[in-house]
């Protein structure tokens, strides 16, 4: 590096730790919605990266309906677009609890299979309604740009948005769990799903609303990485390994684990793909991830329960 | 590094905690080589906790437990069983697709590693020694009989007798009569005391009147420590385990 | 059943035939299998089509091996394309440098190196490709190697009772972690485009007719040697071993095994399985590509498995067959309709059909044929499907 | 459209035949003046009235949002031949199978249709790998292939038409374009891992370093990366990006890559009046997912594009619309789609028969003069096109606006001597 300023090193330490920060937020948010999955009933949901994208098409087509009818409201309706982007995969997820997982406790290995087969249900459904082609959200100026810190310093502000929302969801889900009758109705189902039973709390209703509020959770997810990346019926797949990765990296079942396994995934996947390039910095990433977890099998952060 | 003693088994200043929370305190306890021990205690008093802590099943954050003098706590559960201690469940866990004749067969002591389990054959020796252990657990008719079709008592019985074809030197077994009607509970009992001649024996018991069939000596555990020790009678009549535990 | 007291005294041809077979109704279930495969696809199908089913065959390795280590031993590996595709690359790997002698590669600025080396500006043979110059150590290697590999990647994880789901995800990562290892070094194994035009083995044109048909039957033979291969384990005490763990993996522990090393061993012996199954799939197809190792085709072996039968050897071969005719039938009519029938396939077999084909078989069929045959035979034998014939037929 | 005249006197030439057989009612079959027996030889699925060709594309998968456009841009040209007449008077008819994003299904479908329904041609395949993989099958059972994308080189079959570009018709003009008019010097390659992007910069690479520095000795390549297919995640590319201060950022980034690496590159401050960016990977295809306004600006050297002014495009562009909607767009790969059908009928006339080994021999010099993208000719011996490369800047709307053509037509040359 010694043909660069110091200013310049400065510059790019910056900016690539605030790219860490993305990353790590992006990292958080995909495997958020399968941390509140696994948590409550204990099974992954493989159709998890179609939520994400279900999110994102809502995004785009309610982008592509406001500047169609509402041109007024082109500036604001992001803001719009991310309760909504919620609702619908509530909706989806509610039902898919009803009419699929809710047949399936007890049995996860199977759970994983089904829920792939709903993945490639919902992919079709994305390619044969919404069409093949790859699709774009119609976003405002204020969201697209950067700011330039100093000369070479350039912040993304949709990255500062990011980081707001993951903030803002954490602290939503945190206090959700514990300040309304409903988050204290899924932490009991949690711990303990006859005794809750028992007392009189409809479970499966907890179930159903538990499993739609973190589809809901990636739909946001989703309908925020239109901003930075690709919409396309296929888009789950680039998705789908690394929020599983997060997931375990962290411990299942643990937000503090999920935390820092986000911020050990970025942290190392920003190293790697500053110093080599992208398919072979992909392979160190995993390599790394895997000798990690032969000495921690049960993730960096796992509950530790009582067999 | 604790002295030898004589003990079969010598657990000393054993603590385990989950989080925090205690659920073995500073335990220490001995049996004999022969012993019939009892251990009873209210809920959450750790019981089972003490039984997964010797076979290995749950690791101790402090203390020893010395089986014939040799450390168990660093030992993983398939060493510590091959070592000679056996283990029943608090539910019956056997193995519901394979007969009862499989079922024993598996814990057949021959054969445990990958290739020897490949190279495994019904020697006249393995059917002689299972026919026995089935004459002894009141099976030796349903032989044949998928493990699922069996009633519970009977159940409980064959778990029994997968320890007794290990032929284990220590035996541990986790509330074996429960579920059992009262003709099987005194076949149980008989069972167990044939069984104790040979061997020692620790089990974890509610029902009183059982206890006080078997036992030769009795350890009364709660929150993790030992109240009180004794024979039956003598833990009766203590009024600290009576408020305890049998006054309520 | 067979009479234990009895067994011991019984011959060993005896023993054998029971250990592989059990009884009349697995050794009629396993020679109309043989029959099919070797007598009526043959003699029905069109060259190009028995091509096509011998590829469908491959796939069965794959989903033998997952009966193995998922079906018996519970442990779900999602990653199985992996050991696939390292049976396939081997093969694939011999045969191009076998097509690349300098005389068919005159043109390249570096002749007698694959062409896809010379394209990336490599300029001699990698030391790990020298391997592969001999045939007899490339077979080694399609052994050897897979079983290794799933050594390495299973021993941390088992040691530390990583399971289920857990595991499942980790060995999809490792697929995915192999396909960008393959894609990022395109000089090495070819990158996307994976190894292609491969042409023969120790002189011998693999491409023409005869050759597929030879093929295909070696494909065969060696499928049913899997088969019984298997059958075999299964039948000794590791076999029971295996399923009792699957079900009560904390008595078996207290029943003094040391679970994990019955792991390792089934999770090597699937992988070897499945490593076979592509290097016939690398003769049989006449190239090699990273998209069969991806995690789209391992969940595909998954749901071959899940369709026979988890439990059923001969389901896993039914089951390949079934859901690649059915594949090829629908993509050649309905292209957009196939995801749609074959996601809510993944769907019905969990929610309804848990044990597949060999399932129907046994709540069904049996029935009816010892209905009809009224015959008062002991039939509690496990004994997979033989029902699919019709949907195979093309 | 193409040889019209000619068409109208064979199609009534064709209708006189059917009126004549229809009236004598006799048991002759046939096409009287092309009869069957003498334009196939071989067995192709070629009857009187009909001629069956194949098209093999992905319609399911990650690749069909790349192929859809392909399959359109033929089906429209198949269909305009037919309105017109056919193919020696002969309609033709579609077998269409779909290679859904996966090489050895492409390989599977190849051989079902040559083998099976003795196609007499095929219109398909998209990616460098699914040509990869249904090759050595075109080569054994000898067929033609058109493909249409713009692709690496390093191979030129007798069974295959290359009607896009191979990589130095696509790579040097436009470098040298760049060098005159951007001014650039210091060149930052970055491309999608796979084989086209690793050759086109290898291409790309050797001129900078060998021809474009005799001319300024300050011409340098100051960094080469690839990232996988699906890679949605530049940020740390574009940070050593910025570092370097390129002058110019040659991308060949494809498929659904494309779009995070230009939303990324515009919101880390990467944009046209600070930068230079120039890729030969990104069509109107692809901009409708990125949204023009992203990527605004930034150069993309090809041999079309949808604006194109000549009426032989504003046609196509016309009809296509007509047929496939009036929100599609055309990439360059779809206009390459296009001609394929076009050249195929023209050398099967030229021969007389549909025989793969005639049709191989009337490839040469046959020429498209109204060709949407202008004038192509077939090379003498190696089946690729004669054409003109394009410069344009991408416009806020997601298309081109036309910047430069090169003056000469530029040959194939699939394999450059001095740049391997």
């Amino acid at each position: 590096m010694g043909d660069y300023t110091f200013d310049e090193i400065y510059a790019i330490v910056v900016m690539q730790s605030f790219s860490g920060v993305s990353l790590m937020c992006i990292y958080i948010l995909m495997g958020l919605g399968l941390y509140i999955i696994f948590g409550q009933m204990g099974v992954i949901n493989m159709a998890h990266a179609e939520f994400l994208v279900l999110g994102s098409y809502t995004m785009c087509l309610f982008s592509k309906f406001v500047t169609e009818n509402m041109p007024a409201f082109e500036n604001y309706y992001v803001i719009f677009a991310i309760p909504l982007s919620f609702g619908v995969a509530f909706g989806v997820g509610y039902l898919v609890e009803w009419f699929l997982i809710s047949r399936l406790y007890h049995r996860p290995l199977d759970t994983l299979l089904a829920t792939w087969g709903l993945s490639l249900i919902m992919q079709q459904c994305f390619r044969s309604f919404i069409g093949a082609r790859e699709m774009s959200a119609d976003l405002p100026e204020w969201l697209l740009g950067s700011w330039a810190a100093s000369d070479i310093i350039d912040i993304p502000i949709s990255g500062l948005v990011l980081l707001l929302l993951t903030v803002f969801l954490i602290v939503g889900l945190a206090l959700f769990k514990t300040k309304t009758r409903m988050g204290l109705r899924m932490q009991a189902t949690t711990q303990n799903r006859e005794m809750t039973g028992a007392l009189g709390i409809n479970t499966k209703m907890t179930d159903r609303i538990t499993f739609g509020i973190a589809c809901g959770i990636s739909g946001i997810a989703g309908a925020f990485f239109t901003t930075m990346a690709s919409t396309s019926p296929s888009a789950g797949t680039n998705y789908i390994v690394d929020s599983f990765l997060v997931l375990v990296v962290g411990g299942l079942g643990s937000l503090v684990g999920l935390f820092v396994s986000g911020g050990f995934l970025a942290l190392l996947s920003s190293i790697l793909e500053f110093f080599m390039t992208g398919s072979i910095a992909k392979v160190w990433l995993y390599l790394v991830i895997f000798v990690v977890l032969m000495k921690f099998t049960r993730g960096l952060f796992s509950d530790k329960v009582r067999s | 590094m604790p002295s030898n003693t004589d003990y079969l088994l010598a657990i000393e200043d054993l603590t385990v905690s989950f989080d925090g929370f205690k659920a073995v305190d500073e335990l220490t306890l001995y049996v004999d080589k022969g012993e019939l021990r009892v251990i009873i205690g209210p809920n959450g008093a750790g019981k089972t906790t003490v039984l997964d802590l010797i076979s290995g099943k749950t690791r101790a954050s402090s203390g020893s437990i010395r089986y014939n003098n040799v450390e168990l706590t660093s030992m993983r559960e398939h060493e510590i069983v091959r070592a000679g201690i056996g283990r029943k469940f608090q539910t019956p866990s056997i193995y519901e697709k394979l007969s009862v004749y499989e079922n024993l067969e598996i814990s057949y002591p021959w054969g445990r590693t990958v290739f020897g389990s490949l190279k495994f054959t019904r020697t006249k020796q393995v059917i002689d020694r299972i026919q026995d252990v089935a004459q002894q657990i009141f099976l030796s008719d349903m032989l044949e009989t998928q493990a699922e079709l069996l009633s519970h008592g009977q159940k409980q019985w064959l778990e029994i007798g997968m320890l007794l074809v290990q032929n284990p030197e220590l035996i541990m077994l986790d509330e074996p009569v429960a579920g059992m009607t009262a003709k099987e509970r005194e076949a149980t009992a008989a069972l167990l005391e044939k069984i104790a001649k040979e061997r020692s024996i620790i089990i974890i018991e509610h029902d009183m009147d059982f206890v006080a069939k078997i036992a030769d000596q009795v350890t009364v555990l709660h929150l993790g420590k030992i109240l009180k020790q004794g024979s039956m009678d003598e833990v009766r009549d203590d009024p600290v385990v009576q408020e305890v535990y049998l006054g309520h | 059943m067979i009479n234990p007291i009895n067994q011991a005294e019984s011959s060993f041809g005896k023993v054998l035939y029971e250990r592989l077979f059990k009884n009349k109704e697995g050794l009629i279930a396993f020679a109309i299998l043989a029959f099919v495969i070797l007598i009526i696809f043959p003699t029905v199908l069109s060259p190009f089509r028995l091509n096509l089913t011998g590829k469908y065959l491959c796939y069965a390795f794959a989903a033998v091996g997952l009966v193995m280590c998922w079906g018996n031993a519970g442990i779900l590996c999602l990653g199985q394309g992996l050991f696939f595709g390292a049976g396939g690359y081997c093969m694939a790997m011999f045969l191009k440098l076998e097509a690349s002698d300098p005389e068919s590669t005159a043109i390249q600025s570096t002749p007698g190196i694959p062409d896809f080396m010379d394209w990336n500006q490599v300029t001699e043979l990698p030391w790990f490709w020298n391997p592969f110059k001999s045939l007899p150590l490339t077979i080694a290697l399609i052994i050897t190697l897979p079983a290794l590999l799933a050594y390495i990647l299973s021993v941390f994880y088992f040691k530390g009772r990583v399971s289920g789901v857990v595991f499942a995800i980790l060995t999809q990562s490792m697929v995915a972690c192999l396909w960008y290892f393959i894609v990022g070094n395109q000089g090495y194994f070819g990158g996307i485009n994976g190894i292609t035009d491969l042409k023969t083995l120790k002189g011998w044109d693999i491409r023409t007719e005869d050759a597929h048909y030879l093929l295909y039957y070696l494909c065969c033979f060696l499928l049913l040697f899997c088969i019984l291969l298997s059958r075999y384990i299964l039948s000794t005490r590791l076999g029971r071993v295996l399923i009792a763990q699957r079900d009560k993996e904390m008595r078996v522990r207290f029943s003094g095994y040391n679970i994990t090393s019955f792991r390792i061993f089934i999770f090597c012996f699937a992988a070897v399985v499945s490593s076979i199954g592509g290097a016939m799939f690398t003769l049989q197809v006449g190239f090699m590509s990273p998209n069969l190792i991806g995690i789209v085709p391992s969940i595909d072996m998954v749901i071959f498995t899940a369709v026979g039968g988890r439990e059923s050897l001969l389901g896993a071969v039914y089951g390949a067959l079934a859901v690649n005719a059915a594949k090829t039938a629908f993509s050649e009519a309905y292209a957009a309709q196939w995801l749609f029938f074959y996601g809510a396939t993944f769907i019905v077999i969990v929610l309804y059909l848990p044990k597949g084909l060999a399932g129907i078989y046994h709540d069904h069929i049996k029935k009816w044929i010892g209905k009809s045959m009224s015959s008062s035979k002991n039939n509690d034998g496990e004994t997979p499907a033989l029902v699919t014939e019709e949907k195979n037929a093309e | 459209m193409m040889h019209k005249t000619n068409q109208l006197k064979r199609k009534l030439k064709t209708l006189f035949s059917v009126f004549f057989l229809l009236s004598s009612s006799s048991f002759v079959m046939g096409n009287e003046e092309f009869p069957t027996a003498e334009v196939c030889k071989t067995g192709l699925a070629v009857t009187d009235d009909t001629v069956t060709v194949g098209q093999l594309h992905s319609i399911t998968g990650t690749m069909a949002i790349s192929e859809t456009g392909s399959v359109e841009a033929e089906r429209l040209a198949i269909k305009q031949i037919n309105d017109m007449g056919g193919v020696l008077g002969r309609k033709i008819e579609i077998i269409q199978e779909d290679g859904a994003s996966d090489w050895p299904t492409f390989a599977e479908k190849s051989k079902k249709l040559i083998i099976q329904d003795k196609v007499a041609c095929v219109f398909g395949c998209w990616t460098s790998a699914s040509r990869k993989a249904v090759l050595p099958i075109f080569e054994k059972e000898n067929n033609m292939l058109y493909y249409p994308t713009f692709y690496e080189g390093l191979e030129a079959s007798k069974n295959v038409v290359y009607t896009g570009q191979e990589a130095v018709q696509q790579i040097l003009w436009g470098l040298d374009w760049a060098y005159e008019n951007l001014g650039a010097r210091t060149f930052y390659l970055i491309g999608s891992d796979y084989i086209w992007p690793r050759t086109s910069n290898k291409i790309a690479r050797n001129h900078i370093e060998r021809f474009l520095k005799k001319k300024d000795s300050k011409c340098k390549v100051v960094g080469e990366e690839y990232y996988p297919l699906g890679h949605t995640n530049f940020r740390s590319l574009i940070n050593k990006v910025k570092l370097k201060k390129p002058d110019l950022i040659y991308s060949i980034v494809v498929g659904g890559s494309n779009v995070a690496w230009y939303k990324q590159l515009k919101a880390a401050g990467i944009t046209s009046n600070k930068y230079n960016l120039l890729t030969i990977s990104t069509t109107e295809d692809e901009l409708l997912g990125i949204g023009g306004e992203n990527a605004e600006g930034f150069y993309a050297c090809m041999k079309y594009f949808q604006s194109q002014k000549n009426p032989n495009n504003q046609a196509f562009v016309k009809a296509f619309k007509e047929m496939w909607g009036e929100d599609s767009v055309i990439g360059d790969v779809t206009q390459a789609a296009y001609l394929g059908p076009w050249i195929w009928k023209a050398a099967v006339e030229k021969a007389g028969s549909f025989d793969i080994d005639n049709v191989h021999a009337a490839h040469p010099n046959i020429e498209l003069p109204d060709a949407p993208e202008g004038y192509v000719r077939v090379h003498e011996t190696n089946q690729h096109l004669y054409s003109r490369a394009k410069i344009g800047k991408i416009t806020k709307d997601g298309q081109f606006e036309v910047m430069a053509i090169s003056d000469d037509l530029i040959e194939p040359d699939p394999f450059p001597k001095g740049y391997q």
